[in-house]
């Protein structure tokens, strides 16, 4: 009998699921209900799991941040707000004092810098282009994800750059 | 099986496609290839490769004398061009027919003469095809671009002559704009292009971008075989197309036939080709180019006419006659182009390894695809893994095809735009057939790709498959993981 | 998405065909397994399932009380038999009515008419539909069918009359051998199904197996849509099947549809069905059964004649009509059955997990397999993996297409048929459409699959792979083996 | 530096083949003439040969019993007499000493033993149908491998098999 614990904050309030697995057979506690799910592991690595009441699902489970899981089913990929309790925790204490973090942008892939639409001090909105950027012979806006103060600029454009490189240093601004 | 050899001078699905059309035809196939592509489909499936170069285009796929080289070294007497890198280069074409080699596609004047855009316009008009109002020539003065603004009406487009694919375009909507803008243009221009010619173009509101397919054979017999409609573009990149058009009735279509028929005989044009209509909501279309080359997204006139596009090239570079008279269309199909991209982060390049690749099955499904699992997408090239297409017998069918298909398809390792699909099938506006060629781009920013819901399933699924994760012995299918098979098969083939 | 669900009372491809139709037309799929095949792509792709039972079909997919039971769990209204299993027992169509439930297929009465040989025979006969001339019901004595063979001509053939699939049958070349032959076939006929029942009927030399697809609708319209060519058997299985069939012109098209109409509105047939006819070189042809069910060859109808059959059989079930009034065909389809048997020992079934699994695309390829890679084709039912279905232009194209997807085809693990069919391909009496259904047999002694040659190129894939593995470090391709990437994915699937 | 060597008989002689392993290049030498191979592993475990003259060859090796190997390529399996000298004296000894020893011919699969079409003491040709097995509900013939006298015959109509159970015992007749 494995037992687990996990936290879910994909509705208004974060809830608690509880598993309670046996040999293929896996009890599942929601909202004080529970049902006995089956369990399979496909040969390619997916999961298909049958609900007492016949319902069918087969996906695959992805790990991305903490604080989050990426399911991939036929509705293609999603991400699951679901943690175990501990990671919960810290990456929403995190996420609470983390108002003034800086968030460093970077580039994702090698590229070129087309254009630098910010310069420091500049306020920029969550969403906002900040700079394009060509990679594999596309241009890619890279915008915030979060509204701040421009804190730094480390490119400025035709500038050749590597994965990861630094770009970008955005301090958010106090969330309201 | 003949002893002719055809070598294609391009990687990816193009490449594997017109090697499939060649096994079909019974010629041997030749690949080239960069340093990053040694094991890549169009390789490992060939009769022959040669390396070319370097992993960069310029010194492999886009090195002219690499490939007349390797055309020597193997004896292949045919070449083809595929799409991209050299296929609307008249200089390769003109290259190969003085190495003694045969060109699949059209001849080189035709190339050249398509390829300028003031040129194909000034034959076009003395066709008889409409060409969108435009001051032919770059223009001097902002008072040229003025007059011409007053002549065909507000609002008009500046184009910067050397541009494209919608960078260096800019749109006045009043006369007093035009010389702020022309100065604005210009300078653009010559930052991105190094060239400072700019010219005005009328500007269509809301237009439609139907192309049609053209074959001619060397007989001089020039078909059209139908429309394409490819609006669904993003940032002027096509993104889904389909044959027929929404909104193409017998009678346009008919119109738009002649009038690509006249554009290909007015350079008298001897392969496959597409000629690109800007279509207006009043029904009016103009001319925009040719595209003297097979087409990204000729399957879905393959699907609706029932002829192989591929093969037809190669049979006319034969010198062989068209192989039928006339081709009547059947249902609908729909190409989605699945590139490595990601929709989740405004579709940045998402270049690296497939892990997964799980591809739909079943009836009308078509898969023209340049990578297999494993393999790599390599970032120096084109990031699209190829194409799905379905067939079906109307449109509405076709969608409901393309959505179960899509439900099937799983790819892994890279971010794909099959998540913009599944959103497109279930928009009401798409489903009706009704949009342009800004449609897309407006509906991303309305928010297509918006969070789907979460159902009860997707929670128990992530938390199943953390925890059986976490308990090491998880459950395991009927027999052990594929990745142990694969290892076991790996084992046997080295025993 | 309706809320309306359809349950297939089947497994493997069949059920993943019927599935992909129920996707496109928005019902809810419901899937039953046994315990062999709870993982099973049928299964796993379906929005609902239920345990029948253990691995033996009597006990799982020919339950009907365990069928009905899973149809109220889950409150499915509608059942569809697919092929094999219950298909075409009256009793469990009768059941489901019963039952409240919908049977995707025609009323028992249809069934159960056309599932007794003799009382088909009758009813086709005043139908003025010819059958094989034969003694109706089963021989008193030996002189009857002496009596019978004078009238008739020999050589005739002696059937048990429970036999089925070649067995339990007898040629007889003369008068004075009948008496003999009686009397042996009744033993082996009661050895092989309890039941002494004999009779008898003339033996057409060289036929063809040519049958006819239908459709009729709960409105009372029947349409023939074409026939298929199932000639190339083994030992009495269909192995490759084509449409059209290469001896079939226009106007034996349209006497076989005028007949075959005939026997489905003999039996006032509503649904999709078979009517197969023995061909005789003289261009007569006699009926043989209707197969009153969705045929495992419908896929080659379906590419030809543009429609989706397996749709329309759920559409008319629903009791709406017929999607269209006529079709008409284009091109040419074969479809090739791919067995989990070993040719090279004499196709004796080979069980197993599917390690690898390569399947070919591009243009005119479909499949409808029921397997994907890593699974397990079970020893409890038929070893049939899938169908590969080709459609292009016309048959040499057909057959070009075939080639081509066959050395793209890889299935490793399980032995397959694919050796055959590569056979097949190159063999000249086959590219010229020349054989009855014994011509494969015939063939298959004569030495179709003789070995092939070596090439060079094998030799030394052979030496290096031994030697690659010898010295461990063996080069890689760029990356690290799938099953390093497999295992990768699955790690992520799990932090 | 890696060196082998292998004997191919799929000639009228043996063939000795000699490789030499360096990185992704083997010089492969037949018949005293040496080239060299560029060779790729693929991810699925397919080996892509390329020869000087640019000859491409693509398909995957298993091993079949000693002294065989299987190459899967485009033409589908074939099967090639190739072995290290060892096993290659092994079991071409072996096949010349092979001529009075006793061939066991037993069920692949489960099932149900249908006909039983010899007798001991009958002589059998190489090819010749022994038994007729039903499994997965198809007959299959098991014919003979070579010919010979059945020595013994372990199983009867009806009979249940498991897999690999004996059912026939046939002495090969001495090769002329």
């Amino acid at each position: 009998m494995r037992r687990f614990e996990y936290v879910f904050r994909g509705g208004a309030e974060p809830e608690e699921i509880r598993l309670e697995g046996k040999g293929d057979t896996w009890r599942l506690t929601r909202k004080g209900e529970t049902q006995a799910v089956s369990v399979r592991r496909l040969c390619d690595g997916r999961l298909s799991l049958l609900f007492p009441d016949g319902r069918q699902v087969c996906g695959r489970v992805l790990a991305a941040e903490s604080g989050e899981v990426v399911v991939v089913d036929s509705d293609g990929p999603r991400r699951v707000p679901l943690a175990d309790p501990l990671s919960d925790r810290l990456s929403h204490s995190h996420a609470a004092g983390s108002d003034s973090a800086e968030e460093e942008i970077r580039a994702l892939i090698p590229g070129r810098v087309l254009e630098v639409r910010v310069a420091e001090g500049d306020q920029v909105r969550a969403g906002e282009v900040l700079i394009v950027l060509e990679a594999m012979k596309m241009q890619n806006e890279i915008r915030a994800a979060s509204g701040g103060t421009v804190a730094r600029c480390a490119v400025s454009p035709g500038a050749a750059v590597e994965g990861r490189a630094l770009l970008l240093v955005v301090r958010p601004s106090p969330t309201p | 099986m003949s002893s002719l050899k055809l070598l294609v001078a391009n990687r990816g699905e193009i490449a594997v496609r017109i090697f499939r059309a060649c096994r079909e035809l019974g010629l041997r196939t030749v690949a080239v290839f960069s340093d990053s592509d040694r094991s890549a489909p169009h390789v490992t499936m060939a009769d022959e490769a040669v390396r070319l170069g370097p992993a960069p285009a310029r010194e492999s796929y886009l090195s002219i004398p690499a490939l007349l080289e390797a055309a020597r070294r193997t004896g292949a007497r045919l070449v083809h061009p595929g799409y991209g890198f050299l296929a609307e280069s008249a200089e390769f074409a003109r290259a190969c027919s003085e190495a003694g080699l045969t060109f699949v596609g059209p001849s080189a004047q035709a190339i050249e003469a398509m390829g300028s855009k003031t040129e194909s316009r000034r034959r076009m008009q003395s066709a008889g095809v409409a060409v969108v109002p435009g001051t032919m020539r770059p223009a001097e003065s902002a008072a040229e671009l003025s007059e011409f603004g007053r002549r065909h009406g507000f609002p008009i487009l500046l184009k910067a002559s050397s541009g494209g694919g919608g960078k260096g375009m800019r749109r006045v909507e009043r006369d007093d704009e035009v010389a702020a803008a022309f100065e604005r243009t210009r300078s653009e221009a010559t930052a991105y292009f190094g060239d400072a010619a700019v010219y005005a173009e009328k500007l269509i509101e809301g237009p439609r971008h139907i192309e049609v397919q053209v074959i001619g054979d060397t007989q001089g017999r020039i078909l059209a075989v139908g429309e394409r409609e490819c609006s669904l573009q993003r940032r002027h990149q096509k993104v889904v197309e389909e044959c027929p058009s929404p909104v193409v009735d017998d009678d346009l279509r008919e119109r738009l036939s002649l009038a690509a028929v006249r554009a290909a005989e007015a350079v008298g044009y001897q392969s496959c080709g597409t000629v690109e209509f800007l279509l207006a909501p009043d029904g009016s279309f103009y001319f925009l180019e040719m595209n003297t080359r097979l087409q990204v997204e000729h399957p879905v006139t393959e699907e609706v006419w029932g002829v192989d596009l591929a093969r037809e090239m190669i049979r006319i570079a034969l010198g062989e006659p068209l192989a039928f008279r006339g081709l009547s269309p059947r249902g609908h199909a729909i190409e989605c182009r699945i590139y490595a991209e990601d929709p989740a982060r405004g579709f940045a390049p998402s270049p690296g390894t497939v892990k997964v690749l799980r591809v739909p099955g079943g009836p009308g499904v078509r898969h023209d695809l340049g990578i297999e699992e494993g393999g790599i997408v390599p970032i120096d090239y084109d990031p699209m893994l190829g194409k799905l297409i379905v067939h079906a017998s109307d449109r509405e069918a076709a969608i409901a095809r393309l959505s179960r298909a899509l439900a099937e398809y799983e790819v892994g390792g890279v971010a794909t735009t099959l998540p913009l699909f599944q959103a497109l099938v279930s928009d009401p506006e798409f489903r009706r057939g009704a949009f342009d060629v800004q449609w897309l781009d407006r509906r991303l920013g309305q928010g297509l790709l918006g969070p789907t819901p979460l159902r009860s399933e997707d929670v128990a699924l992530a938390a199943i498959g953390l925890a059986a994760h976490r308990n090491g012995a998880e459950p395991s299918a009927a027999g052990s993981p594929v990745s142990a098979w694969r290892s076991a098969a790996r084992r046997e083939s080295l025993r």
